[in-house]
Order: structure tokens, then sequence, then C-alpha cells
């Protein structure tokens, strides 16, 4: 291999009590990639994003981003190395408006110390100056700034979700995991989400992880696929060759014909 | 069955439904699409009692069911099953469907209910000891429908029953629905996923920030070129 | 503003202080711990104040004047003793302040009393350093008419010593209490000078209720005697329990005891072989101390405790000293309280010393059936 | 504090202190009201430590007093056993809060909310108890503390935590403490180092409250581990709650009000305590959210203008 | 032997302590709140039943129970005043409310019948029983039996009953189980009707075993109590009472060591130290939220 991936996932692995959640699980990204995870409900997607992201910690195997290994490291230094995330409930800061949700991403970007925000020194002025203006040309991206002064939880959900989106990259992540982002959103809706993430890859560079259930997103987007049931990969390659796989049609697309499945 | 005439609904200052008028027959299933914060979940809130509509009217089986508590909503035959499955995750599976039929008294009805409803998701009976909370997303969706139906409802309420699950059980609870259904259960249905919703109602009203903005024969809409642009994903 | 339970022309009294001459009435503030942890100490002391204060003022009041009475609750905090004395002093100014309950909240107030030229008479605020500073200046205007808690701690030893004959003892007091602390210091000094071994030292916290496991250690350091110079609420549950446990001891305390709850508490039977140093016997058949006991029955319908005496003695300490004094200056009344000489009290009769506490002697009172017996009187 | 907000407040602040120093140099305000004043003052500062525990980030503590326990005993075995100068005494007792406030911060990591609360109530009964039994300082019996506290000090100690919370809460600092109380989970994800900020809130809000302490222990000539109970942490709590979580204006006004009622009700002696919890109880029925809700004072003062579009929100979203 | 003697003393102190935090877990377990007030509920309970047995001359058993029935019925009007209005607010703004209806109830009752305390009338006569030179009372054991019978009845009400599961569901989603036709409001009116109703009986028992009762009687029992439910794990019943033994053994042998002026804050150090290590009760699940 000539270009060293961006993520490096080998042999990952965790244990809730008895449950082993997730096991053996690889997964290679490179820089750039859009690649889906799917599976069916309880699979272990949004766990596997836990792991990633150090909510949980592995009970085995390694993670390797950008070259460094990142198991064990708590969340927020893992975001500080480049990862941000969504998460499959929406958890914006619900009582804070659109603009400081997105300026709390800005925090560990910004270097005004403790000492000189309390007495006010000119690097606090400046610090939030530019974090406030960058904060808003965020939201001018995702066509939010209208409303940077409006609750977070007033939003519509659609916009809820952007703004999650928003609120993730503002970290300056070089890895982006969405997970589902499309859930209760309208074939119109989604069709927007698509062509926003199409956007936002192309403006901020990104590599995107993503999980999702709406297999016209996933199929339309996603350059490569991996399929988890049971905590296992199953299947991994193209969206065509990923529609096609039996294991996959029968834990997770179905038949044409939908029947009973037990 | 239901006639819903000219509610208003407010949240403090917001106001979610805007003199929403609606009627259901027996035996049919209606859907109601439209975008999110449309005011869909409200509805159904509203008519199961959650919420209060500040005026209008709305008549179940002929009698004005407005000024009624949730209770004696459920009791007249009308079961709401919430947006978010909101199953008891503590207790166990069976516990959950017992809870369902928490009005009823005839326990040996009850039992054969839990059965029927065991046939209709074999997977639950698989999981029947197991705590509803760590139940797979579908799995949790099959409950709470389950769980609905345990009150022998004449009206079934569905709020989003396919949000967020993997295509193979949308499938499947979209079949259960029309199964029900033709069991003899009325439906409202509320989705997102308009194009499944439209293939099995009977009828279907859109709505749109708090409005009826359409409404007709299911089939009919699904080709109507406004619902195709707004909530068919375009062409 | 201020509760007011002076006599009938209270009203006319507002405008002026009391010092200037022509006033009628005499005001008095009363800043007592009527809610907060002892709140039961502070209203008590406040009852038998206020039931002096209307006597005084049903029989004419004082050279003439009727008091005129402002009652305040402190909380049972010092902040608020101290707001109450200041606004006492400045805003109402008042002739004297009566309280607090307490040895703290009342210590609080000097300082404010002293700068005021306001006499400050606590009814039960017994630590030494109420009116005597470390230094060894003396509060000006700061008077009790309690004991210092010395004094009963001293008593109890020598009793128990020589009256007792014992020559081991325990000591259980109340570590939350600085007049049960004061108490086991002197009973301990005493106690050891005079030959004998402390051989256990416990101790407990107010509003605790269970003292079982204290006692069980007690009982296995086998002592002769137990001294437990804490308050009826509690010594009446450990007396009850110690004697459920088989202490079998003498037990003994102070004037904290007195109260008719004691006997309901620790059960009659139970009080067998304990005793208390007191000021004074609520069955001692002296006609002041009846007539105190009938009447305060009749108006609040119990017996007054030893918390009621002090304060209605407070009071009538103070009435004699502006009788004496002839006028309501507060320089001639701080004079007249500190040549107080054989004053007859219901808590005993007192001559102040150069320290500003009174002499008074105690009584030693044993319990027989319920009943408190006198068995001994100690003069000081 | 945005300038604009800042000059505002600086104003106010020399004004009301002129019109104090003014009143009571001219006798106009009897040592009563200079109390009054100085009382005000320390609650304030009690509330606003607090506020940055509880109403920033979300950390429910209900044992203050122990904070306020430690800078009154603290600073008052500095000035009486060392001849310590008072406001030396005073920083140094809130450094000693402020290292108190960080071992109680260590198990706030690993507790929420109820546990936390109960941990917390906890500590604060130690401290209390360790007193109690503490001969240097005369365990129940106290220490007797000359006054040194004024209403100059009062105010200047008042303006200083106000205007550091105040500074704290409006940076990128105090937006990560209000993160946390918001979504701990969410605010983790944001990079936001969590541990730190909860233990940094802690530390703050008790270095204040030691603070608060010192000038509370020179105010009246006495000190008692009693003064230090549950009762205290509570009324401390009431301010933060019934001002409204996460308004520093909220806190303040309601600790003076607070303060003011609980000081008038004095003329009601038998049924002081009724009455306040009458109170208490009234407020919170009808304004569950506090006094101020969210809002701070100057939100009513300076009205933003809504934005943009705002209007069309009010109907959809969810 | 002694150590025996001071377990069996450790244990009914644990007993108390139980008794008052079952009612107290009870009530959190369903509706989240941290019912301040429960100590003064024990507190007029002790009062009621002390009044019925020296006023109304009844015996022990008929007060005991008129004073189950006096809380259960001041337990409900707590809630309907106090705290329904506050159920869709946050939780600290009831815990404030709670505080300001305990102050409320503790000087209500200092307005009518002073702060002084009262003495129980021995009602129940007391033996003592001896085993291999260990004095046990009769009321100790009693008062254990009491507190595992009360255990066991309300396991069985949460757990078996129809009302119990109804509980069940209110707790875990209120909303949810409106939707089942539980009426909600019965349903909290009938928590706190039992909880408040184990307070009062706990009043008349403290006052049987301890003899003294008085209006601010509440306070310290109340924290203890909550700090034994939190020991055990905050609204699992057994828990409760598991806590109360911990508590009320620890205390127990802190003062039998001769550290008694420590036993308090041993009693909060234990706790701090148990839920450093295991922050949510010794019964509690560690759930972490799913993300
Ligand atoms: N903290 C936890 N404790 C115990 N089990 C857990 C925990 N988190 C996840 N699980 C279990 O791990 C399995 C995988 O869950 P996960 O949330 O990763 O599924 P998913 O693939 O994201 O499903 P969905 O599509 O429904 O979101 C499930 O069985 C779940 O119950
Ligand atoms: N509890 C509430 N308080 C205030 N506003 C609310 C509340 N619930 C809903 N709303 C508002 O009412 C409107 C209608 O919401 P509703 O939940 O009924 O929409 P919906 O059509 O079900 O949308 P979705 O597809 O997102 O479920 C929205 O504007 C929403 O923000
Ligand atoms: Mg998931
Ligand atoms: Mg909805």
């Amino acid at each position: 291999m000539e270009v060293k991936p961006l993520l490096k996932v080998n042999h990952l692995g965790i244990q809730f009590g008895g449950l082993k959640a997730v096991s053996e699980f690889n997964l290679t990204l490179h820089k750039g990639e859009l690649v889906g995870l799917i599976g069916p409900n309880g699979a272990g997607k949004t766990t596997v994003f836990n792991m990633l992201t150090g909510v949980y910690v592995p009970t085995e195997g390694e993670i390797i981003f950008d070259g460094k290994k990142l198991n064990g490291l708590p969340p927020y230094k893992i975001t500080r190395r480049g990862i941000s995330r969504t998460f499959q409930n929406i958890r914006l800061f619900a009582d804070l408006s659109v603009l400081d949700n997105v300026r709390i991403g800005y925090h560990t970007l910004a270097k005004n110390s403790l000492l000189s925000s309390i007495l006010r020194l000119p690097p606090h002025f400046s610090n939030e100056k530019e974090m406030k203006e960058k904060s808003i040309e965020f939201l001018k991206i995702f066509r939010l700034d209208h409303l940077k002064d409006e609750k977070a939880k007033n939003l519509p959900y659609g916009m809820q979700r952007r703004l999650e989106i928003a609120r993730a990259l503002s970290t300056g992540p070089k890895l982006l995991l969405l997970d589902e982002p499309a859930a209760g959103m309208n074939p119109k809706e989604t069709t927007e989400l698509m062509d926003l993430m199409a956007f936002i890859r192309e403006q901020f560079d990104l590599t995107i992880l993503l999980i999702e259930h709406d297999m016209k997103l996933v199929m339309g987007i996603c350059e490569r696929i991996s399929v988890l049931d049971h905590g296992l990969l199953i299947a991994e390659g193209t969206p065509e060759e990923v529609r096609n796989h039996p294991k996959v049609i029968e834990a997770y697309l179905g038949e044409e014909v939908g029947e009973e499945h037990a | 069955m239901l006639k819903v005439e000219n509610i208003n609904v407010y949240y403090d200052a917001i106001h979610a439904l805007k003199d929403v008028s609606l009627e259901v027959k027996e035996g049919e299933i209606v859907t109601l699409i439209g975008a999110n914060g449309a005011g869909k979940s409200t509805l159904l809130k509203t008519l199961s009692g959650l919420i209060r509509p500040k005026n209008g009217t709305i008549e179940y089986e002929g009698k004005s069911i407005v000024k009624r508590k949730v209770q004696a909503i459920v009791k007249a035959g009308i079961s709401h099953v919430p947006e978010g499955r909101r199953v008891f995750p503590t207790m166990s599976v069976t516990e959950n469907l017992e809870l369902g039929a928490f009005l009823r008294r005839d326990k040996k009805a009850i039992q054969k209910d839990i059965e029927h409803v065991f046939e209709l998701f074999p997977r639950l009976y698989e999981r029947r000891k197991q705590s509803a909370g760590t139940l797979s997303g579908g799995e949790q969706q099959m409950l709470a429908i389950g769980r609905g139906l345990m009150a022998k409802p004449k009206l079934l309420l569905l709020d989003e029953p396919s949000m967020g699950l993997a295509p193979l059980l949308v499938k499947q609870i979209f079949n259960i629905i029309e199964m029900i259904n033709k069991e003899g259960t009325t439906i409202l249905l509320v989705e997102q996923n308009a194009n499944m919703a439209l293939s099995i109602a009977h009828r279907a009203y859109v709505i749109e920030t708090g409005s009826v903005v359409l409404s007709g024969d299911a089939k009919e809409l699904q080709t109507s070129a406004l619902v195709k642009e707004a909530y068919l994903g375009g062409a | 503003g201020g509760s007011t339970t002076g006599g009938g022309n209270s009203s006319s009294g507002s405008d002026s202080g009391s010092d200037s001459g022509d006033s009628d009435t005499i005001k008095i503030g009363l800043n007592f711990e009527l809610s907060g942890p002892v709140a039961s100490y502070g209203s008590s002391d406040a009852e038998g104040a206020e039931f002096a204060i209307e006597e005084i003022n049903t029989n004419g009041g004082i050279l003439g004047k009727k008091i005129e009475v402002i009652k305040q609750d402190n909380k049972s905090e010092t902040q608020e003793a101290v707001a109450i004395a200041t606004r006492l002093t400045s805003q109402d100014k008042v002739l004297a302040i009566i309280g607090s309950a307490t040895s703290g909240n009342t210590i609080a107030q000097v300082q404010i009393a002293n700068d005021t030229k306001t006499l400050l008479l606590t009814p039960s605020g017994t630590a030494p350093n109420v009116t005597e500073n470390e230094d060894g200046s003396i509060n000006e205007y700061v008077f009790r008419t309690s004991y210092i808690d010395p004094f009963q701690g001293t008593v109890a030893a020598n009793f128990a010593l020589d009256e007792l004959g014992v020559k081991t003892a325990a000591i259980y007091n109340d570590n939350a209490s600085d007049y049960a602390k004061g108490l086991a210091d002197a009973f301990r000094e005493t106690f050891e000078a005079g030959g004998g071994t402390i051989v256990a030292e416990e101790s407990y916290v107010a509003g605790d209720t269970d003292f079982r496991s204290t006692l069980t250690n007690i009982k296995s350091a086998n002592p002769e005697f137990i001294f437990i110079p804490g308050y009826y609420e509690e010594v009446g549950l450990i007396v009850k329990q110690a004697r459920e446990l088989d202490i079998t001891v003498p037990l003994m305390g102070a004037d904290g005891w007195d109260s008719p709850k004691l006997v309901e508490l620790a059960g009659a039977e139970n009080l067998n072989n304990t005793f208390i140093t007191n000021h004074y016997s609520s069955q001692d058949p002296d006609s002041k101390i009846q007539d105190f006991v009938k009447n305060f029955e009749e108006k609040y319908g119990k017996s007054p405790d030893s918390f009621n005496a002090l304060g209605y003695d407070t009071v009538y300490f103070l009435a004699d000293a502006i009788e004496r004094a002839g006028n309501t200056d507060p320089e001639a009344i701080k004079k007249a309280l500190e040549e107080t000489e054989n004053l007859e009290l219901v808590t005993g009769t007192i001559t102040i010393d150069e320290k500003h506490n009174p002499v008074k002697s105690a009584t030693i009172l044993e319990y027989k059936d319920g009943e408190q017996t006198f068995r001994t009187k100690v003069d000081p | 504090m945005k300038s604009r907000h800042f000059w505002i407040f600086f104003v106010s602040a020399l004004i009301i202190y002129g019109i104090g120093e003014f009143l009571i140099a001219n006798g106009r305000i009897d040592p009563f009201y200079e109390n009054l004043l100085i009382t005000l003052a320390i609650n304030i500062i009690l509330a606003v430590s607090l506020h940055l525990i509880i109403g920033i980030t979300g950390q429910l503590s209900i044992g203050h007093a122990g904070f306020l326990a430690i800078g009154a005993y603290f600073s008052a075995i500095l000035t009486m056993n060392f001849a310590v100068p008072f406001p030396v005494a005073l920083i140094l007792s809130g450094i000693i809060a402020a290292i108190a406030g960080f071992v109680v911060g260590m198990p706030s990591l690993r507790l929420r909310g109820d546990y936390l609360a109960i941990a917390t109530l906890g500590f604060a009964e130690i401290i209390r108890i360790i007193l109690l039994n503490w001969e240097y300082v005369g365990g129940a019996s106290g220490m007797v503390v000359t006054k040194m506290t004024t209403w100059q000090y009062s105010f200047i100690f008042l303006m200083l935590t106000i205007i550091v919370i105040s500074n704290f809460t409006n940076s990128r600092h105090g937006r990560a403490c209000i993160a946390i109380r918001e979504d701990e989970i969410a605010a983790d994800a944001m990079g936001i180092n969590t541990t730190y900020y909860k233990v940094l809130a802690f530390i703050i809000g008790s270095f204040f409250a030691g603070i608060a302490g010192g000038l509370y222990s020179h105010n009246f000539y006495f000190l008692q581990p009693v003064n230090f109970g549950v009762l205290k942490s509570f009324d401390i709590l009431i301010y933060v709650v019934l001002g409204g979580l996460g308004s520093m204006s909220g806190a303040i006004i309601s600790a003076a009000l607070l303060t003011l009622v609980s000081t008038y009700f004095q003329n009601f002696p038998e049924i002081r305590m009724v009455l306040y919890s009458l109170v208490l109880i009234i407020i919170m029925l009808y304004r569950p959210k506090g006094l101020m809700g969210s809002k701070e004072i100057t939100d009513l003062f300076l009205k933003k203008k809504p934005g943009k579009g705002g209007q069309q929100f009010e109907n959809i979203g969810s | 032997m002694e150590w025996i003697q001071q377990l069996v003393n450790g244990i009914s102190l644990g007993s108390i302590y139980a008794l008052i935090a079952l009612g107290y877990t009870m009530v959190y377990g369903i509706i989240k709140l941290l019912n301040f007030a429960h100590g003064e509920v024990f507190m007029i309970g002790a009062f009621t039943g002390f009044y019925a047995i020296t006023i109304l001359n009844l015996s022990f058993i008929p007060a005991l129970i008129l004073a189950m029935v006096v809380c259960s019925i001041l337990g409900m009007l707590i809630e309907r005043v106090a705290y329904r209005r506050l159920r869709s607010s946050t939780r600290i703004a009831a815990l404030i409310t709670a505080i300001g209806v305990s102050l409320f109830i503790q000087y209500v009752m200092i307005y009518f019948r002073g702060a002084t305390p009262e003495a129980y009338p021995e009602v129940v006569s007391k033996q003592k029983i001896e085993i291999f030179g260990v004095t046990f009372s009769s009321q100790a054991l009693f008062i254990l039996l009491i507190t595992i019978i009360l255990m066991i009845f309300l396991q069985f009400i949460v757990h078996r009953t129809k009302i119990g599961k109804a509980m069940r569901a209110v707790s875990l989603d209120m909303d949810a189980a409106r939707l089942m036709g539980i009426n909600v409001d019965n349903t909290i009116s009938a928590t706190f009707a039992i909880g408040s109703a184990l307070a009062g009986a706990a009043g008349v028992i403290f006052g049987m075993y301890y003899t003294s009762i008085d209006p601010l009687m509440g306070l310290l029992p109340g924290i203890k109590a909550f700090v034994a439910a939190v020991l055990g794990g905050i609204g699992i019943i057994p828990g409760a009472m598991i806590g109360g033994f911990i508590l009320g053994i620890v205390e127990t042998a802190v003062s039998a060591i001769g550290f008694s002026n420590w036993r308090d804050a041993a009693a909060f150090i234990i706790l701090i130290l148990i839920l450093i290590f295991k922050p949510s009760g010794i019964f509690g699940k560690n759930t972490r939220e799913k993300v």
C-alpha cells in the first residue's frame, strides 16, 4: 500500500456483560472516501461509532487514526485528533442558540486562556471575535445564519439535523461520522441531505463514514459499503456488490416481496 | 367512525394545528403525510387525549371525546402507538404487553391476545422475558404495535412506525399493518415514508404547517404531482 | 415593627429612645432562637421573659412605665443574632436586650451592646467568656442570671467524690454544646484533682436519639458514676437507654436536665439514683417559687422548665436594677445591676460578682420516683 | 460580558457604591442598614458562586455551606492567630476553599444528579463535624472573631465575584461549562475536556464561597460550627434555583430579595419561618423556572431583535 | 460478647433508618423526586400516634393505623398542592418546593405546640431477652421484624400487583403510561399515600422506641434515610433496607470503637466512598446512557 490510510481498524470488538455487541470488525478508510455502514437494527453500527469516538472503550482490537493509536483515549481527545460525529438521536444543546451550538464546536480551536478571558485581555477579544465570525460563516454555508439567535430546540427537525452536522464540522475534523442523518426525513428532505453531504465533503476535504437505513441515500452516494450483522462483518464492497450479496439480502434488504421473516 | 372538525391546537404561543378537519371510516387505513413538524404527531396526541385542542370537535362513534381523559378514550377503543416507540425499558416484553391491556379485566382473553401478538411477531415470542430496553429498534417497534393491539382497539393510531428501521423490517411492519387492518382494526397511520404508506392506505391527508392541504384517495395522491414533488423525493 | 406584647399604650412610645426620660414606656428587645436547631431553648427563655414582662405591666410597670417588648427570631444563627442586635440598638433604640439563649449568639452581640451602651442580659448563656474576655477585661454592659459553666461542674465533682464516695467516673457529654463541654471540663478537673479517675469520656451530638452503642462502651469501662451534662431532650433518652442496658450506677447532670419532660422521657423509675445541680426546685415550698409555677401553668398549660424560670428571672433582675437606679439611664442601670445583692428570684438569691456573674447557691436534687427531692445545698 | 454590558454594569456599580458610601459617611444609614448591606453582599457572593456550579455547569451541589465554613474558619484563624491582614486572609481563605472545591470536584466526575447532591451534602457535613471536633478553633464553643468586615470590603469582593464569574461565563470556557450542563456526551464529542471544566467550576465557585466565608466570619464577632449546617446550604441553593437556573442576575435578585424578605419577617417572630416557607413554595409553584428563567436582566434592557424569519419557525420544526 | 451487643444495637438503629428510607425510596423510585418533606410526614406520624394514645386513649395498633391513615392523606395532599403543578418542570424546582414544604410543616407544628419535645407513653410493654449474655430488647426485634415485613410488602405491591405495575410504568414513561389507560394522577397519589403511610408508621414506631418526639425530629432521620436510600441505590426497595442497616451498623461501630464524635462524619464518609466505587449505590445498576 503506497498511501497511508486515514483510519485503520483492526479486529475491533466490545462486550457488554455477556453480549458480544461487535467482534472482529475491520475497516480501512482512505482520505476523501465516503463509506457506508449498514446492517439490521441492533447489529452494532452505533456501537462501532461509539468505539471510534471513545464513548465506549473497546475490549479488543485497535484503532489507528492518522498513524496513531486511539484506543483508550477519552472522547474529547479523539475529537481533537480529528474525528467528529453526529448522534442517532439528535443531541444538540437544545436550550442554546444556534450560534452557540456551533461556537462551542470551535472551543478546541481557540487559544484564549482562562486568565485572558477572566481578565478580558486582548487575546480574549480577538479569539472570541474570530470564533463568532467563523461560526457565522459556517452557519451561512448551512443556510442557518438567519436563525443564529434561535434556540436549537425550536428549529424544525430537518434543520436540527443540519445544525448537528454543522456543529460536528466546526471542530475541524478530518473524519466525520454520521449516524442515520436521514432518519425521520421524507424523501425530498433526504435528497437535499445528499446534496449537502456531497458539498461539505468537497468544501472541507472530508472523509465520511455513514450509517443509514435509507437505501436510496446509501446506494446513491457511498463509494463503498460495509455490512454488519450481529456484530460481525458479513459483506463489504461497492453498492452494487452489496445490493446483490445474498447474505445482505437475507439479513437486511429482504426480497422484493417482503415476507414474514422470523 | 372518527370525525374531527376544525380543531386548533397550541403549544403556548405556537399554533400547531390550524382548523384541521378529517374523517376516518370504519375498516379503513387512513394515512397522514407531511413534512417534519407539520403537526402529524400533534394531531394523534390530540385524538388520544394527551393534548387538548383549544376549540373544534372530535367525534368518535358519534360521541364527542374532546373533554375525555386519556384513559376513557383508551377504554372507548382508541389506541395510540406513539412516536419513538416508548416501550417501558426495564420491563419484560410480556409485562409491556400486559400493560397494553391495563384497562381490561378479562384475564383469559388477555392471555389469548398476548398469544395472538406473539403469532403476529414470532420474534417477540423469542424475546418475551427480555427487558424491552435491550431490544433492537425493530423489535421495540413490533412491541409497541403489539402493545397497542393489546387494548383491543377499534381504532389504532400509529405514529411513524417505520422510523429508523432496516429496510427489511420496514416491509414487515407495513405487511403487519395491512394484516391488522384485514382483521378488522381501523388504522390512522402517520408516516414519513409516504410511498409505502400511500400504497397500503385507502385514503390520505397531506398536512403542512398545521393545516390539511390535500386529501383524497391514496392511489390518486400517490400519482399527484404536488405530492410527488414534495414528499416522494421529486419525480 | 416588632411584635408588641406590652401594656395598652405601647403605640405611643415609638418615637424616641428610651433614654429620653419623658418617654412613658421602657423598650426591651428579645433576641431569641425561636426557629432553627435550638428553638426549644430560645422559645422557653422567651416565654419566661414575656411572662414576667406581662406580670410587671399588669402590676403597673417599672417606675410607672410600661415595658414595650420587641421580640425577634434569630433562627439560631449568629449572623441573624447580630443583625437583630444591630437593629434593636440602632433602630428601635431599646434600653436592654434580653437574649440569646446560647452563649455563642450572646457573645456575638457583646460588642454591639458595649458600643451602643445597651444592656445585654442572657438568661442561659453560661460560657465564662460571655461576660469576661480572654484578656480578663469585663464586658461592661453584659450580665446574666445563669451560673457559669465551671461552677456546676465543680459542684457535681465534689458531690460525687464527697457525698457519693465514688472513685471512678465516666463523662458523657454533648459535643455540639459549649455548655455541656464547659461543665464536662470543670468536672474532669475537679474530679481528678480530688483523686478520682475518669475511666471513660464519650460524647453525643444534640439531636441524636440512639445512645446505646456508646452506653455499651461506657458500661464496659465500669464507672461508679456517670456525669451527663446535657439538656433534657437527649438526657431523658440517655437515662432510659442506660437503664435498659443495666447501667445502674448513679447518673448526674446539671440545670439542663430540669424540665418536667425529663421524667416523661426517661421514665420515673429509671430516674432513681440520678442527681442534678440546679438553681431551684419547682417542688420548693417557697411561695415565690410556687406562685411562679402556678401562674405559669395557668397561662401556658405546662409546668415551667429551667429556661422558663431563667427567662423570667432575667426580666426581674433588670426590673429591680431599673427601680433602684430610679431612671432609665443605661449607665445608672448598669451600676445598679452591678450592685445587685441578695435579690430573691425564682432561681435563687443572687448577688452579682465583679465579673457580672450571679453568685447563687446550687441545690442538689435527687430524683425519687419522678419527683425532685432536696438533697443538699452548696454555696459557691 | 460583552463590552457594552460591561460598561453599563461598571457605571451602575459605581453609582451604587457612591450612594452607599455617601449615605454611610453622612450617617444617613445607621448600623442596621450597613449590616444589612454587608449581609446582602455576602449572600449574593454565595449565590453567584453556586450559580456557576449549578446554574452554569449543571452540577447539583447542595453542600455549599461547607466551602463557606472553610473560608470562614480559615480566614478567622489567619487574622486572629497569625495577625494576617484582613484582605490577605480573605484571598488565602478563598484559595483554601478552592482546594477543597478541587477535592469535592473530583468525585463529581463519577457522580451524577442526586448522587452528586448527597455526596456534596455529606462533604459539607463532614466539614462541620471536623470543626466541631477541632479544639484549636474552639469546637462547639466556637471562637471569638474581631469584626473587620466593612461595607467597602464586601462591595469590592462582590464586584470581583460578579465580574470574574460573568467574564468566565461569557467566554469559550463558560460556554464549555454550559455545554456540559446541556449534554455532557455531546460536549465531550465537541472536544471539551469535561473533567477539567467540571472541576474548574467547583474550584472557582468554592474560591468565592471561601471569600464570602471570610467576610461572613468577620462580620459577627463569633464563629461556631452550628452556623454551617444543612439549612445554610439549602438557603444558598434556594437563592440559585429561585432566581432561575443559569441566570446570574436571577441569582443576584433572588439572593437580595430573600435576604430582605427574611429580614422583614423578623418582625413576625412566631410565624417567621411559616411565612418564609410559604413564599418559597408559592414562587416555585407559580414560577417553576425561577424568577428570571434563564434570562439575564440585561436581556430585558437590551432586547435583541428576533432572528430574521424567526416568526416562520413558530409553526414548524419539532 | 460486647461486639454482638453492638451489632444488635447497630441493627436496631439501622432498622429505624431503613423504615424511613423505604417510603423515601419508593416515592423517589416512581417520580424521581427527592421528597425532603418525607421527614416531616414522619414527624406528623409520630405526633398523630402520640395524640391518639394520650388524648384518644387508643392502644398501640389503632394508633399506628390512625397515624398511617393521617399520613397517607397528608402525603397525597402535599403531592396535590405542592408537587403536581411541577411535574413537567425541572426536578430541582420540585426539590426546592419540597424543602419549602418541609420547613412549612415544621414551623406550623411549632407555631401550634411549641418546639419542646414530647415523651411517648409506654404502650407496648418492654421485655429484655437475653441470649448468650446479649440483651435484646423485645422492641428492637419487633422493629426489625416490621421493617422486613414492610419491605417484602412493598416489593410485593410494586412488582406483583396491578397498581404496582402502573407505578413502574408511570416511573418509566408518564405519557406512554397514560396511553395504556393508566390514570397517572391517581397512581402518583397512591404512591404518595403508601410512602407516607410508611413514614407515619415509622414515626409511631420511632416514638415508641426512642420516646422523644419534637417538631424538628424529622430533619436528621430524613437526611439519614436519604443517605440510606442512596447507599442502597436510590429507588430500589431492598436497597433502602440494606442501606439503612449499613448506616446503623457503621454508626454504631464508630461509636463502639470510641469515636462517637465522628459518628455522623463516618456515615457520610462511607457514603462518599461507596459512591466513588459504585456511583449508583450498592444495588443500583450502573446504567450508562446509550448514545
Ligand atoms: N451500553 C450498552 N449496554 C448494553 N448493551 C448495549 C449497549 N450499547 C449497545 N448495546 C447493545 O449492542 C447491540 C448493538 O447496538 P447498536 O446501537 O450498535 O445497534 P445499531 O446497529 O446502531 O442499531 P440501529 O440501527 O437500531 O441503531 C444491541 O443489541 C444493543 O442492545
Ligand atoms: N411539546 C411541545 N412544545 C412546544 N412545541 C411543540 C411541542 N411538540 C411539538 N411542538 C411543535 O408543534 C409543531 C408540530 O409538531 P409535531 O410533533 O406534531 O410534528 P410532526 O408532524 O409529527 O413532525 P415529525 O415528522 O418531526 O414527527 C412543531 O412546530 C413542533 O415544534
Ligand atoms: Mg444505531
Ligand atoms: Mg411526529
